[in-house]
This record gives structure tokens, C-alpha cells and sequence, in this order.
């Protein structure tokens, strides 16, 4: 029970979906504390990484397509959330090296890694109220679902959970990075745009996972 | 949302199109990565400067394209940081063999994007430095925000430090004028009433009848504080006393006034807003010699203005008045 | 109604003023009778030029008072001419010896206001040419209308003019290059939603959210004809049709091309309009030699613009080329 | 029975109060079909009027009071009805001359004297939905009524009556002059401002009159 491109794949179409769906919400968010463009952003990467995914080879490595996502994410996103999370699939995609299939262990390799990589670009810890909300609890639920034993599709069942509960939790926070900072006490009461589609992506790993495996 | 446009995803691409059919004589359009470019491209020999960032925010910066400011500008979608591929072309393209600056307005998005491009073009061969703008006094500068916005002070600092590589700075130099200027300016802004970005269709904030934003930026974020309108006079002494309280600026200095009008507001009023600044700058012996007034950084139709504030010295002072000729800034030529 | 304005009633006097304090190294500005002239006055020896009208179309008229341009500018209450006191102050002021041309567009109460000031001036032994500007081709000249406005055309008469006076032309010489101009030019306006009068403190004229109004005035006046909402091209297409069937402009006409926003409508809408705008007069084999992008004759904050077309020749582009220096335009200085 | 300067003063101060009053409602007319500002301007107009005439002195002519109205509304007024109505005063006053009393003849020599300035000014023909559509109903009415043996007082009521009937008169008519030309066939409906004014101004002297006259 291992993920292979075929779950990338699977994983991407439904982020394309699903923050295609999203747009106009997460845009309505980040109009709340933010410029009121995310899902606009968001959806423009995404649009180009379907574009060149036609392009990818059969026999691709699941590291070689979350490169490609990031490239593309870099070069189409723009804002902060462009080389954030083109930074995140980027170094994710470094995790897996060229492993064609990636077990328990290697999901939360590549979680860790993706989170890092924010972390290094947008300097944010938990509690800034940014995407890192969303991220890191993520990490720590796979992390522990995979001590506890489980499929690759049951970590990112667990992180997929944590990334919502955690995307939700930025709701009472007071921004600390981002354009959501310069609001003060103005941002409490809303959720951040960046956390809230870093659990839809998470989401949409955990969903494609069930899918390959059922 | 009612607007002079076409497909709202078209808006940015053209515009600048159109922007580079009107200039022709000053500038080049690359619509493929999109920059804007000074006609006949980089001078050799001389430092080049690049500057972007969101859309909406015209003149600023292709407006400041041409001779004695910019090398190039890189515009962004609407209120969002273009992505490093256009940067690192524009960069390219301005390079005359003694470097390149960037100037960054302080805002996440387009440092990042600004800074994967400078790694890009170092990779290139291509020496770039960075600076980052950040005048607003309205955000506080701490650990606890992103730091300070770069918002109507990037015209001073691009001015001053285009001014510097066109009489032959190197490129620490120019940097070290970009750093100095922004280190001197200070700003502060209020809306009236929201712009509205294509693609969203509906207005950033919503402000009833009788409120102004204080603190605004240049994206249609929500700014510091929401209080009743007032006469024009006093949401100016609102404004400016941050501005001086921060710097701070005192007594016998010189300086630059800048009334900046966020794209909505009638000239008439950036003229009422004028005269009560310079008045309360006269009483505190600060003396303005130097003065720009207009919509030079805008937020799309936002109505608005900010009021600038920057420091001269004799060297700001000649860097200032140094020819300048470009689609929106133009003396001594 | 939310403007940066203090007590509306003397909205005018305080941006006069704040106008005069900016703009000292270029203007003076008489508070009583309130009129902007050149700092220095007049030039001795060459002919003076005086304009004028109601306020709220700023820059027009004071921003166009430097070298290579208008000599005075005599700004009325908002949208309403000023009276013939003012005017007659700011001709005397102008008269350098060789007479003065009085710039009017084409509206009642400015006409009949100079024609009065032109008078009493002429009483005071001053000789005064008036040359009426009526470029607007939403307006049927007739027996039955008061014939066509005066609007952003007006920019082109006082540059020229402006620039032959300057070249020493005597006032019949400076005269015909006004109506010249005047009579080559042809604009065509819309609008997306109408300013706010400030005594008023309700718009002009209110539009539903999915509509235009085509053929308006730069004074909030209705305009010809009320039609949905449509894409910029199309409505470009529009305007362009009257305009260039009108004089007509035809294949190898050498013209400047000017989109004039009318205050509220952002600068990146501007471009959108000129790249159309451009691309229909190339189709048509009209080569735009010459362009202007920008708020210039504006109707307070009314979203929208206007298109102007001039037929160039080699005179008058020499004299749009030539130098000129006022806070609105400036350049080859 | 004939008319003085305590006449005109009454008169004058009767516009001033008519005008103030009327201020938003003249320039709501003035927005429906031109630009809004017509009860602004007279309303400075004659604001500084009422300050001019607290200099008149006592034994002033009603020619000398009139010409002080002409060349204040004339330098206070701007726009279209300051020179119209300037011009109107002006031409009355010097029907006057310097007669101390006006009679019934008088009334309609100043009326047809100020009506032929409008004229001589502004060029408009009757039916062009213009001040001219009161002023000229308000002189035919003048003179039939003085010629009907009417005192001063009778014959500006008629021409009070026929210059209020005048503006309404208005309503139907497409504009020939002025801003509302430039509105074609949108502006019928709308009642023209200056015909409206003119005839709270002629109306005002009637007050005045029938009160003199007591
Ligand atoms: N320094 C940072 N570290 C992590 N995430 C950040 C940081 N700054 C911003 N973000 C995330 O980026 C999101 C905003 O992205 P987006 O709206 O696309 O870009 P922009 O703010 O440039 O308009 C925020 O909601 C937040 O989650
Ligand atoms: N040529 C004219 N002859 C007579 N009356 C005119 C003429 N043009 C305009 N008017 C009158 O002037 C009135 C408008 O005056 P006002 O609003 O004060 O000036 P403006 O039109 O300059 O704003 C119109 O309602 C009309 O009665
Ligand atoms: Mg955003
Ligand atoms: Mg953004
Ligand atoms: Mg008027
Ligand atoms: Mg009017």
C-alpha cells in the first residue's frame, strides 16, 4: 500500500478542482484581511499546472510532477502565496527524490519538507496566522498517525483533518506575517486565506490517497 | 462594478499594451514575460533599475520608465506581485555590465517574488542589489506585522536613485541612495471609498456615507482605524502628525512635500489637502522646497489620498531636480 | 457625499491657494480677484493668454499657466464661469504689450462672461482676440442648440497657442492657430458615473450599475444617450465613429491621438481605451504621430473619459513639440 | 399710485429672500437638465446684493438701485443667468433714467427694457425654454394691462401671473439655448431653471408693489 504518480496525478486534478470551486471564496477571505485575490491567484497557478500536466510523461516520478507543480506555481501565482507554495512543492518534491512509489514514512517526508520550505521563504510560526497554521499541524498529525501505524492514505486522512481544525483555528488570531498583519486586532474573527487553501490542498491529497487505494 | 475594460483577465496585459503604443519614444513593451522597458533597453556602462509589483497602482511604475528613473518596470496582475520570470527578464534586459537594482515595495509577496528573481539573474551572471521600501507609517514596524509597506515614497526613492545611476553611480551607490531616501521618507494615507479590483467585482472595503479609512494602503486593505469624516483640514493633521512624530522631522529641515492622490479623488482636493500640509509644515519650521502633487501611486479608482514626506539634503535636493523624462515624470528635458 | 474638502463654499479659494503654494516657482496666484498667472507676469513684448471657466475640470485651466502655454488661467466656482472682474484682472496682468487672446470653450455663461471682460479689458486700451473652442462631437451644431461644448480639445488650443505666443507670433498670428487647432480637433466623451458638485452633494446625474452615458459634457450634464454597460473596445468604437466621420479624418491623416480621463476612472482604464482606440485608427490608415494620456480636462471625480482626435500638420506639431512648462505639462525644459 | 425706491427696495429684498429660499430647488431643476447650479449662483448673486444695498443711499433713484443689482449680479452671478439677468437689470435701470416714481407706463418700459437685454445678450427667440419663455409672456401681459388703465402694482401682477405661466410653460419644450440644448429631446418634462427664477423675481416685485401700495 504505497502512493504513486497515479495519486499525484489524482491529487492535483482535485486541487485544480477544488480551488477552481474555492475561488471566489478564498478571495472573499482574503478580501476580509488580506487584497481580496487568493482564490484569483490560487487559481491561476493552478489553471497552468493542469495546462503542463498534459505534457507530463507516463513514467514520471511523483518528485519529478511536485516539481513541476512548483515550477509552475512560481512562475504563474505571483503575491506570497506563489513562492510559498511553490516553495513547499518544491521541496517536498526534493524529499521524494526519484522514488517511484512513497509509503507512510515518505508522506510525512514530504509534508515535513513542504512545511520547511514555507517556513524558510515566510519566516512564520505557528500562530501568525498565515498558511504555517494550516501546515504544521498537519505535519505532526501524520507524523503520529504514521508511528501509529498507518497507510499513507490514513497520515494524510490525519493531516488532512489537522490542516482544517488548523486552517479554522486562525479564526480568533491576531496576524503576525502577511498583508493580514498590518489589520492589528481588526483580523480576529476571520480565517486566513492561505491556511484555509493549504487545508483544501492537504484535503484533496488525503481525498485522492482513499480514492487510489479504495 | 462598472469599468472601461474588456475580459477582466486581459486588463493588465492590455493596458500595457496600451501604455507602450501611447510611449513609444520613451519605452518598449515585452508582452511575453510582460515588462516595460526603456526604448533602445539598458545603458551601458550605467546601473540599471528595476521596480514592479502589483497592477493598479499606474503610473506607478511603467509610468517611471525612461531617462534619469527606471530601467524597467515589471507590473503584476492587479494588486499582486509579478512572478520571478518577468523580474529576472526585465533584470536582464537592464543590465548595461555594472549591475542592477531592484526596489521593493515591503509587502510579502513581492519581496519573495523579488528575491527568487535576484537569485535568478546572480545565477545569470548578473549582479543585483535590493532595496526595500517601506514608508507607511501607518503599519508598525515590529516583530509582530511584515514590517512597514512600501506605498507613495517609491516615486522618491525611484526618482533619486535613477537619478544617481544616470550620472554614473556604481551600483552600491545607487543602492546606498535608494536606502538613504526611503530612510528619510515617511508616509501615511486615508480612503474615502474603496477601488474595486476587476476580477472581484465588488468594492475591497465597504465604507458608509459618513466614514474614512485612516491608515490605508495601496491594495484596498482595510487600513488602521474607521472614524467619521471630518473637514479636510483635520483628517490632514491626522495624517501628518505620524508622519512627523516618526522621522522625526524637526524644525529647519528641508523637505518634500508630496500629496498623492489614490486615483479617485478630483485634483481640486489634492490642492485643499496641499495647502493645509504645507501650512502646518510652515508652523513647525519645517521648510518645503520641493513639491509634487497628482495621482502618481494610485489603487485603482480608491478615493483617497496619502500625503509624503521626505527629507533633503542638498544631495536628495539635485537628485531630485535632475532631468527626468518619463510618461508620467517629466522636467529638465 | 465624502470629499477632502472643508466648508464647500470655498472648496475653489483654498485649492487656488494650496495650487499657488505647490506650484510657487511657476505661478502667483491673486486671491481677489482670484486668478493664477506666470510667476513674473507677463512677457513683455508677446502676446498674453488668458483661459478660463468653471472649477473642477483640474488641471484645466491653472495647470496649463507656464512657459509655452496660457499666461493666466481664471477659475470660477465649480462648473460655473467665473465672472468678468476676475478676467479682466487677470488680461490686464497678462498684457505684455502685443494684446491678449482669450482661450473660451463654448458654453453660455463662459462666453458671455469673456465677452464682457473682453470689453471692459479693450476700455482699458487692451486689445483682446477671444477664440471659442467647441471640439465636442456630441453636440449637433446648429440654429437649435447653444452649439457644440468646449471640452478636452481645449488642451490642444492652449498648448499651441500657447507655444506660438511664445515663438513671438503676433495676437492675429496666436488667434488663428487657436481656431486652427480648433477647427481640427474633434472629442467625444462617456461616462460610467458622474462627480458630485460639492454644494451639491448629490451626482449630476445617477446611472444604474449596468449603465453608460454616451456623449457627456465635462459638467455633469446628461449626456446623449443612455446605453448598457458594453466592453471598452466596443464602446471605444463608439466614439471614434462620430469623431473621425465628422471632420472627417481620412487615410494618411497624421493625428494626435489624446485619452483624456474625466477624474475618477483609473490610469490603467486610460490604456485599455488608448490601445483600441490606436488600433481603429491604424485599421483605418490614420498614423497617430502624437499621444496624451491622462486626467486633463476633468469633471471632478466622473468615471469615465473622453477621446480627442487632432489633425497634425508639420506647423502644429512643431508647436505641440515645442517646450513647455506647467504643473500638468511639461516637457523640453 | 406710482412706484419708489422703498418699492425697490422691498423688491430687491423680497428676490434675495425668494432666492435663498428657492436655492435647492432652482439648482435641482438646474441638474435635471443642465448643471445643477443655477439657485447656487443667483442665491450669491443676490446674497451680495442684500449687502451692496445696505450702502444705497436713502434718497437713491430706482434707476441708481437697479443699476447697483445689474453690476452686482453681473460681478457676483457668473455662469449663464449672471450676465442675462445682469444685463436685465442694467437695461431696466436705464429705462429709468433717473425718475424718482415709476407709473404703469414705467413698469412696462423697465420689464420690456430688461427683457430686450436678456434678448440682446443671449439670443433667444420665445419657445427656446429659456428665462425669455417669462420675461416675454410678462412684458405682452404688462403692456396690455397698463393699456387697460391697471396701477403699477395690477400691471406686474399680470405680468407675475403670465411669467410664473411662462416658466410652466416650459415643460413640454425641447431647449435652443443654454446647456439644456445639448440634451435634444430629454429635456422635455423638465421646467427650464432661469424661466423659473424669472419668474420668482417678477413675482417678487409684484409682492412688493401690492404691499407698497398697501
Ligand atoms: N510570511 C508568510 N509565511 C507564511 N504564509 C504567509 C506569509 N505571508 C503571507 N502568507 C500566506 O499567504 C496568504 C496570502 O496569499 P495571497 O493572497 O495569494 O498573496 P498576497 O498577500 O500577496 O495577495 C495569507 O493568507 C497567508 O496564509
Ligand atoms: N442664450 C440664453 N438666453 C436666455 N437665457 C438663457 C440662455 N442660455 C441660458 N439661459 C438661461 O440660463 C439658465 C441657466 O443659468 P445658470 O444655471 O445659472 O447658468 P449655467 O447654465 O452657466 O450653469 C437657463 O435655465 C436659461 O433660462
Ligand atoms: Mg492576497
Ligand atoms: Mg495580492
Ligand atoms: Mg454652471
Ligand atoms: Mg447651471
Amino acid at each position: 500500500m504505497s502512493l504513486g504518480i497515479s495519486w499525484v496525478t489524482a491529487w492535483i486534478d482535485d486541487t485544480v478542482e477544488v480551488v477552481s470551486h474555492n475561488r471566489t471564496r478564498l478571495s472573499e477571505l482574503d478580501r476580509e484581511i488580506g487584497d481580496g485575490d487568493h482564490g484569483e491567484n490560487l487559481d491561476r497557478g493552478f489553471s497552468a499546472v493542469k495546462v503542463k500536466f498534459d505534457t507530463l510523461p507516463d513514467d514520471a516520478t511523483p518528485g519529478a510532477a511536485l516539481k513541476l507543480v512548483a515550477t509552475t506555481l512560481i512562475s504563474t501565482v505571483g503575491g506570497a502565496s506563489g513562492p510559498l507554495l511553490g516553495t513547499a512543492f518544491l521541496k517536498g518534491a526534493q524529499a521524494l527524490g526519484d522514488a517511484p512509489e512513497i509509503n507512510a514514512d515518505g508522506v510525512v517526508a514530504l509534508l515535513t519538507a513542504a512545511r520547511d520550505g514555507v517556513v524558510l521563504r515566510g519566516k512564520a510560526e505557528p500562530g501568525d496566522k498565515t498558511m504555517i497554521d494550516a501546515w504544521t499541524p498537519a505535519v505532526d498529525a501524520a507524523g503520529e498517525a504514521a508511528a501509529a501505524g498507518a497507510s499513507p492514505a490514513g497520515v494524510l486522512r490525519a493531516a488532512a483533518a489537522a490542516a482544517s481544525a488548523g486552517a479554522e483555528s486562525t479564526e480568533p488570531l491576531v496576524a503576525r506575517k502577511g498583508r493580514a498583519s498590518y489589520l492589528g486586532e481588526r483580523a480576529i474573527g476571520h480565517r486566513d486565506p492561505g491556511a484555509e487553501s493549504s487545508a483544501l490542498i492537504i484535503t484533496a491529497a488525503a481525498d485522492a490517497a482513499a480514492a487510489t487505494e479504495g | 462594478m462598472k469599468k472601461l475594460i474588456n475580459d477582466p483577465k486581459n486588463v493588465v496585459d492590455e493596458s500595457v499594451e496600451g501604455f507602450g503604443l501611447a510611449h513609444a519614444d520613451l519605452v518598449t513593451v515585452s508582452p511575453d514575460p510582460l515588462f516595460v522597458v526603456r526604448a533602445g533597453g539598458a545603458t551601458q556602462g550605467h546601473v540599471g533599475i528595476v521596480s514592479g509589483g502589483g497592477s493598479g497602482h499606474e503610473p506607478l511604475h511603467a509610468g517611471f520608465v525612461g531617462h534619469g528613473m527606471l530601467t524597467a518596470a515589471v507590473p503584476g496582475p492587479v494588486f499582486t506581485s509579478p512572478t520571478p520570470d518577468p523580474i529576472v527578464a526585465a533584470t536582464i534586459a537592464s543590465d548595461g555590465g555594472a549591475g542592477v537594482l531592484h526596489i521593493v515595495k515591503n509587502y510579502t509577496g513581492d519581496v519573495l517574488n523579488f528575491e527568487t528573481a535576484a537569485d535568478l539573474a546572480d545565477a545569470e551572471g548578473i549582479r543585483v542589489v535590493s532595496v526595500i521600501v517601506d514608508d507607511d507609517v501607518a503599519v508598525k514596524d515590529s516583530l509582530f506585522t511584515a514590517g512597514r509597506r512600501g506605498v507613495a515614497g517609491t516615486v522618491v526613492v525611484e526618482k533619486c536613485a535613477g537619478a544617481a545611476a544616470e550620472r554614473g553611480d556604481d551600483l552600491d551607490a545607487v543602492a546606498a541612495v535608494a536606502t538613504k531616501v526611503n530612510s528619510v521618507t515617511r508616509t501615511m494615507g486615508v480612503a474615502l471609498a474603496a477601488g474595486i479590483v476587476p476580477h472581484a467585482g465588488e468594492p475591497s472595503f465597504t465604507l458608509s456615507d459618513d466614514e474614512i479609512e485612516i491608515g490605508i494602503g495601496i491594495h484596498g486593505e482595510p487600513g488602521r482605524e474607521r472614524i467619521a469624516l471630518e473637514p479636510a483640514d483635520a483628517i490632514v493633521d491626522r495624517m501628518l502628525g505620524p508622519i512627523l512624530d516618526d522621522l522625526p522631522f524637526e524644525s529647519g529641515d528641508r523637505v518634500l512635500l508630496f500629496v498623492n492622490g489614490m486615483g479617485g479623488t478630483p485634483l481640486l482636493e489634492h490642492y485643499i489637502v496641499y495647502r493645509h500640509a504645507a501650512s502646518v509644515l510652515a508652523e513647525r519650521g519645517i521648510e518645503v522646497t520641493r513639491s509634487l502633487v497628482g495621482n502618481y501611486v494610485t489603487s485603482l479608482e480608491m478615493q483617497g489620498i496619502s500625503i509624503t514626506v521626505t527629507k533633503l539634503d542638498d544631495e536628495l535636493t539635485e537628485l531630485w531636480d535632475a532631468p527626468v523624462e518619463t510618461a508620467a515624470l517629466r522636467w529638465g528635458r
